[in-house]
């Protein structure tokens, strides 16, 4: 399940939008880490057996569950190559970004 | 595409950390507080002090987590934990877990006089310490939980970390406070437990969690679990418990105890040592590791 | 209740009578006796508060920051040493806007040691962003408790109620202790705009850029400038409920005053007694004495002086390398409007060396034989 | 405005002595300030506290330094420092002694007054022989001479003071008060 | 040696050729630069001297207290929360007369965190008895880390030298390192009048009663007073040997200038490009930047703007509840002179906001079109 | 007047403490630092942080001792040893002793961080506690090394002080410094014998000695020493010394272990406390006992 | 004066680039300032840095708003952000890419100017193929375009400023150098 | 032995005379500490052992060794009564200071 979650920008037209004292009132996830990344994992399914293990160690929770698979979420995934080197089964590949 | 069973999940669905943090490629501070949510739950409040969190959480007027926040002086962080339980106490809420989550230099070191002053007043906290072995948000100092030999860009190769690592769980059992444990992020389902454990007990509570930093470990950021497993494989970080400051639980007992070396060559801050500095390593190793069970022994 | 007690216990009545929920302090010389008494109010539930007993001053002002941020009332007492090894946390708590409440008793700083009064321990937290009210009186020190809790919660704004080492701490005067109905009118629970709860999570105090610290400081600033007002409208409130009215400044004969002595603390008490003595003698002196220090109260002092012929700032204190501090301060107050107003500025009663009222007939000689101070500092009582 | 010096010991209770009588002029609607000496206290060596006692409100938080009145709780200080420093002249010197007032004799631009509060407290059972405590005594005595408080607040204000064993402070002071003859 | 260094590093060598050693330091965003270099040339020798790698900040300048009155010369480093951290030491350091060198990297004081600059860290530092420079160049950055060494151990009192984050602390600049002969020349091994050593047993610090503290202290402040003359003597020496004079202030165009600014750090610097523009435009600019904020150098000041029609002073800091401390204090130099010089205080750049020579323009214009001042604090550039 | 023999003294005869300071009747702190000078010898320097220490030895401008002291900051003690040595070392005295001088408060508490930081660097310095279990120089506040059960200006008797005394000597093993001590100035020839072995060790050497203090145990003045044997003799205050953090040697077994009421009974601060309490303390004691004697074994 | 800002990502020295480019320019008498992003660096997030040239020294402490050119480090990075922003008509834009300027199709009132700084790094043996040094060729190629500094000056600096494999580096910046074409 | 020492009250006639630090310049033996004491310890010579015991436990300093005997110095002593607790042979009475 992807979370759906208010993820602008925040800009403050004047002091009297700022809040009081520094206070979070927004989500990092308007940040798309996505761009960080230089290498993509690709899982190929076929050989996945929904072992979880990908979703576990991610840390940048860039791997959810659709329909009980894995899927990476690429606007995040800064490409650590976790997943990829923790998969039992080896099916996901760490591929260069196009340039 | 088929579809034969259901995804197996081993720890708790719910995140409360989300994506978009600034943390480094791999980071394993960032595992530790993925999971520690996970066994917290949303009432929980914490005290960052000063550390890499401070700025992984993201800045104002963001944050990534879905918990309460005090990003509180470096110093402080179990102070601030005292604190902050006692008024939410006097404000009506007694349920809401407190925890300071620092790195090690906020608790081996510029931290180490709060925490052991809320350790020996028993506050009811828990304090968690995820431990990078050096100073890394201003860039790779060592603490006093840089292991021997490692390099820093305070302990240059020409002269790196001679003195051990701080023994901080044996500081903390001599406090004797109700529960102290340590866990790896190479092992979530028992960091997992551990935390949850510790959220039902009252009192001071210690968690001292490994997590490996790429960037200022110079290692590869996919190695970040391999990393967390060899070290309690080899047991560098041994798994276990404290209860009380005397009965010692050891949760993982390696089957063959691995040397260090294979851990050590692939961090690049060990690159330097020679064989005549890994061998006196291994022998600490293993003399900490016979403690430790002559410990377990005597409960 | 009219009683005879100490300062120190003044400060403790003053925060049992507040209602503070949270406590945390360490004991220091000439503190003592305010913790060791709210230690017992805590035991015998005289007051329901948590009295955190920390293992340091640095501990102290942390773990209070923690409970305001909860939305508790929040106090604590230290000196000098004390004061000062809370510095980093005395701007976190103002940069945190977190009304917390402390009495500090001045003393001297070290080294040598010293436990006696001077003022350079509360002054030298002037940059701060914290409130300093100073006393003069063990019944001031009750009253400006409640007040201080009252103004820096409307303000979200910390507070020092500062009170001089001895002869105020240890001293026992006469007091009259308010009543906890009419206190509980006049300060009612403290209910925080914002607070650390997890109904809704936010985090406080993350990293700040360029591009939003400005605002954040600007606010605070702009927030103090509106504390004049406020203590002078709460103040006149606290008299209509207790008969004693609390303002930023108090005087005394200065309205047809050729020379006005500004003083502060204990010192502005013993100054009353200087000036009618000089009155006596035919010479016309009065007395201006500062409460309040922080916001600095630029209009008060300037409407105060403006018949003057000449002024006489009197520090408890110095800023080495420049003056003493309210010299200082009143000089940057009067800059703009003075036409060439005579100030002079003294120094006297370092370590807790006696202030008397003829240390103010020598200032008064001093200032009156000069056309003009021609000395940067002027030193009363020191052996030279 | 009077101003009165206590000498004593640490550890017999010199201030709470100034603190009582304090205490007790208060209760007359006077104003008082008493405080004891700005330093370190340590048993057995010589301490002072000091009162100031007037009508109207005190200003003056200087110290105390040429009183009208001296009160002396341990007799042996005499030898050891010159308990008339500063003394005004015509001023009471209140020691607590076995000796009659002119064997003691202080220069007679002093009056001289003494009271047996050691014998009043071991009778009383305040202390011990070894350490009798006698700044309820003392007290007691003190308004007499100086009349500056009705004995009936000196007891009130000893029954507020004193946790352990007011009623014999009480007596003692009562007992001290009748017995001194200035 | 011409060198392209950052002002971390030129920290770094600064405490190198002044040969100190002992140094006890604690890492800190953004000063770690200038402890892991020195770590470096302690581990390799090229510097002999003791790096105590303490826990903490407050232990850095125990230890660096500690070191100092053994005899030894003596650096640390740190910025912000650090600084803050020391403040009670800072007191003792002082009031020990013990010639402590510090560098600290000007970083604005959370919460929120910040790590850019401001100089509220140093500046709420300036009622501690020690002496600021600050600094505009790294090339002044090396020079004044060892002109402060002299001048510390002529009068034994400790020094600042303070740099702004990043546009300092992190900036390459070409720099002429000088070289070790002349600057051990100038600057001969520490040989201190007394020094803790069983040799001659002394209890130092001891219980100081009301009878003596005074005397201490106002010698403290005698000695303080010598500093403007001793800087810019040992300024001039420096001059001859290295070509670069260093006074207690640095003018750029201000003998005919209509409107003068004060300025200090690298806004000093930037003022500079300014102050030609606005000539440019044929408006009689200057500027007058304080290198020496501590002692406050009354004369020298009074000096430099007794020509002016105008004086803008220009704070990247504020004392919550008064003004900006420059502001106040350049007040408190010119009343008992200025015969209604209008003296406009600005405050800008809080939290690491950029101050660039347009900056300068507004505050020129604002002075410019107002007679006098009618505001307490003008605020430039905050978003309103 | 007879005089068949020499006058038998167990302990060096050299004085370096003067007559005339001001401690209290019968101070154990004051027996402690005259015991210790014996042992250090002149080439001493001594860091007094604030403690009674810092008045016994006199105002400005006089002493009592015959050997340097930096009467240093309440929290820094260690920390300014640490620098007090690095710069004598550097000015080319490497023989004096670098002593760190504090009370309970100043080791215990606000002084731990400092001296936990010294003790990981190893520093070559000597850290001496002289433990009285409260703050008495500011008026008998509690400390964290103030025992179960005590009054305290406080921890007032309706609400005495009821967690433990925190446990340094354990806390220092932890940081495996190369020797650790315990003393009691009831045994001075053993305190004697211990100082003069730590002097002769290098890095960081920690010395506790039990030093009571009848002004604030509400205690008889010339019970000082009865009380100060007294402890060892009922185990409340073992005499032993830990080297390297492991090796523990216990210096005196008592014969009959004795129970600890009449301990108690003669100090005022325990006056209040009932049967139950003592019952509890009693098994406290025990317990740590049993567990300091396997350590013994365990070497 | 000249300003001119870099383009690249966390951990792939585009601020020792910017260094060396200082230290070449400062050999030949001129003055530089070099500075970092203010903030906190990341490996593989997008970072800048700042270079300010002039032949006499340099005042201006400000930031740089309007770069007179622009150096892009990692390719990639011109579809994450504007590289242009506030870059000064006529400016260049120095890109690390295989493709032709003319490919690359930024607004023709630049100069635009690319160099295969990563195959001449890997042909070089400076960093990994995964992770190739290109730095060094960078500068090579810059100081070319910009006519900034002689060549020599800048193998001066790398082997000074580069620790590691200075001599590879030191042939990648003349390869850079000598194959760049403006 | 009991020490010579200078043992004179240290008066600064000016600030002058001050030196620049707080440091101590003479010693508290200046400090005649015996006129706390309220009790005074008398030894009984003939019953004396010399086992040295009270002068081993004194706080003060004040029990000297004189040609091998103990000798109380009034000067100093404080009366706290440890040496007459101490002594094994129970020869050193505390007798009340007469008034
Ligand atoms: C008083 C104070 N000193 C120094 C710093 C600078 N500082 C911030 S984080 C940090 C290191 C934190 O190290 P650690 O606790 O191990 O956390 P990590 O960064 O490794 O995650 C330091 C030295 C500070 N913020 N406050
Ligand atoms: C920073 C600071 N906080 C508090 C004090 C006040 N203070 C001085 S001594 C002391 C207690 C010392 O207790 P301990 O270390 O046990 O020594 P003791 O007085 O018992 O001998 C305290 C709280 C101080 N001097 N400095
Ligand atoms: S780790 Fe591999 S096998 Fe397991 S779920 Fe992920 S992709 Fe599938
Ligand atoms: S590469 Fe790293 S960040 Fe991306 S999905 Fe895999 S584990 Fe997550
Ligand atoms: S530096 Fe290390 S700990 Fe910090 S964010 Fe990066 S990887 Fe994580
Ligand atoms: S209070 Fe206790 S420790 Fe302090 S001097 Fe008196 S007896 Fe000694
Ligand atoms: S203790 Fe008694 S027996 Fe022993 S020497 Fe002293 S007086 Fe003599
Ligand atoms: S009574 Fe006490 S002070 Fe006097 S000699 Fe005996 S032991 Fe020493
Ligand atoms: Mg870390
Ligand atoms: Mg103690």
């Amino acid at each position: 399940m992807k979370r759906k979650k208010q993820t602008k920008k925040i800009i403050f037209k004047s002091e009297k939008e700022v809040p009081l004292m520094p206070m979070s009132i927004g989500s990092m996830l308007y940040n798309k880490t996505g761009v960080w990344r230089n290498i993509r994992p690709e899982i190929d399914l076929d050989n996945c057996i929904q072992c979880g293990i990908c979703w576990k160690f991610c840390p940048d929770v860039s791997i959810y569950i659709e329909d009980e698979w894995p899927v990476v979420d690429y606007e995040y995934c800064k490409g650590c190559g976790l997943c990829a080197e923790e998969c039992p089964t080896k099916c996901i590949a760490m591929v260069e970004e196009e340039k | 595409m088929k579809k034969e069973k259901k995804m197996k999940l081993s720890i708790p669905e719910q995140e409360l950390m989300n994506s978009g943090h600034l943390a480094c490629q791999g980071c394993g501070a960032t595992l530790a507080m993925r999971y520690a949510l996970k066994a917290l739950g949303q009432k929980t409040a914490l005290c960052i002090p000063a550390c890499c969190w401070s700025v992984i959480d993201g800045p104002f007027p963001y944050s990534s987590l879905e918990v309460p926040i005090f990003h509180c002086a470096f110093e402080t962080a179990a102070s601030s934990a005292s604190g902050l339980k006692a008024g939410l106490e006097m404000v009506g809420d007694t349920e809401t877990t407190v925890v300071a989550w620092a790195g090690d230099g906020g608790t081996f070191d510029i931290g180490i006089q709060a925490l052991s002053g809320a350790a020996e007043r028993n506050d009811d906290i828990i304090y968690i310490c995820y431990d990078n072995e050096a100073y890394m948000n201003t860039g790779i100092q060592r603490s006093s939980a840089t292991p021997y030999g490692a390099w820093t860009t305070t302990t240059p190769v020409k002269h790196f970390k001679d003195r051990p690592k701080k023994d901080i769980v044996g500081i903390m059992a001599a406090h004797s406070i109700p529960y102290i444990a340590t866990a790896s992020i190479g092992y979530p389902e028992d960091l997992v437990k551990k935390i949850k454990k510790a959220k039902e007990i009252n009192g001071t509570r210690f968690i001292h969690i490994y997590a490996p930093c790429p960037t200022g470990w110079k290692a590869r950021p996919e190695d970040t679990i391999r990393l967390s497993r060899m070290v309690v494989q080899n047991t560098v970080f041994p798994l276990y418990e404290v209860e009380d400051g005397i009965k010692y639980i050891l949760n993982i007992k390696p089957r063959e105890k691995k040397p260090i070396d294979d851990y050590l060559r692939i961090q690049g801050r060990f690159r330097h040592l020679t064989e005549k500095e890994l061998n006196y390593m291994q022998q600490e190793v293993d003399k900490r590791w016979e403690k430790l069970l002559s410990h377990v022994e005597n409960n | 209740m009219r009683k005879v007690i100490m300062g120190n216990h003044a400060l403790s009545y003053g925060a049992m009578l507040s209602r503070a929920q949270v406590i945390a302090a360490y004991p220091i010389t000439p503190q003592t006796q305010v913790v060791e008494l709210l230690s017992e109010m805590c035991a015998d539930k005289t007051l329901d508060a948590k009295f955190i007993k920390v293992e340091s001053e640095h501990s102290a002002m942390a773990a209070c920051i923690g409970a305001s941020l909860a939305g508790a009332r929040t106090f604590t007492a230290t000196s000098s040493q004390g004061l000062t090894l809370m510095h980093e946390l005395l701007h976190w708590a103002s940069g945190g806007r977190l009304p917390v409440v402390m009495g500090n008793i001045n003393r001297a700083m070290a080294p040598g040691w010293s436990i006696w009064s001077d003022q350079n321990d509360s002054l030298s937290q002037r940059d701060t962003g914290w409130m300093q009210y100073y006393c003069s009186s063990n019944q001031e020190v009750i009253d400006t408790v409640i007040q201080a809790f009252k103004v820096s919660e409307m303000l979200l704004i910390p507070s020092i109620v500062v009170l001089d080492a001895f002869t105020l701490s240890h001293t026992y005067e006469v007091v009259n202790i308010p009543d906890q109905e009419k206190v509980d009118e006049y300060l009612p629970s403290f209910k925080p705009r914002i607070k650390l709860t997890p109904e809704e999570p936010h985090a406080f105090g993350g990293l700040t850029s360029p591009e939003h610290y400005f605002e954040l400081r600007y606010k605070l600033q702009i927030d103090m400038e509106k504390a004049p007002r406020l203590i002078e409208e709460t103040g006149k409130e606290y008299e209509k409920l207790f008969g004693r009215n609390l303002g930023l400044a108090e005087t005394h004969r200065c309205e047809d005053a050729d020379l006005i002595f500004i003083t502060s603390g204990t010192m502005g008490s013993t100054a009353k007694v200087g000036v009618d003595e000089l009155r006596e003698e035919g010479i016309k002196a009065g007395n201006l004495r500062i409460r309040v220090f922080r916001p600095f109260p630029f209009n008060k002092v300037r409407e105060l002086v403006k018949n003057a012929k000449k002024i006489a700032v009197v520090d408890r204190n110095i800023s080495y390398g420049h003056h003493g501090v309210f010299y200082q301060e009143v000089k940057s107050a009067l800059y703009t409007q003075s036409n060439g107003l005579p100030l002079f500025g003294f120094i006297t009663g370092l370590g807790g060396r006696d202030i008397t009222p003829s240390t103010f007939k020598e200032i008064a000689q001093y200032s009156l034989k000069k056309e003009k101070p021609d000395e940067e500092i002027v030193w009363i009582g020191v052996n030279r | 405005m009077v101003e009165i010096r206590f000498h004593g010991r640490g550890g017999q209770g010199t201030v709470v002595a100034s603190k009582i009588l304090a205490d007790a002029i208060s209760k007359e609607g006077n104003y008082v300030q008493a405080y004891p000496e700005f330093g370190v206290e340590r048993r057995g060596a010589p301490v002072f506290a000091f009162i100031r006692i007037d009508n109207k409100p005190i200003f003056d938080k200087s110290r105390i330094y040429t009183p009208n009145h001296v009160v002396v709780v341990d007799p042996t200080l005499v030898e050891v420092i010159d308990i008339t420093e500063g003394l005004k002249d015509g001023g009471w010197i209140i020691v607590n002694s076995e000796k009659k007032p002119e064997e003691l004799n202080f220069p007679n631009k002093y009056k001289v007054a003494t009271i047996n509060a050691t014998e009043i407290a071991v009778k009383h059972k305040v202390g011990t022989r070894a350490a009798p405590i006698v700044n309820t005594a003392i007290v007691g005595a003190v308004v007499k001479v100086l009349k500056l408080a009705k004995i009936d607040s000196v007891l009130e204000a000893i029954r507020e003071d004193v946790p352990v064993k007011p009623e014999e402070n009480m007596a003692a002071a009562k007992d001290a008060h009748e017995s001194i003859k200035a």
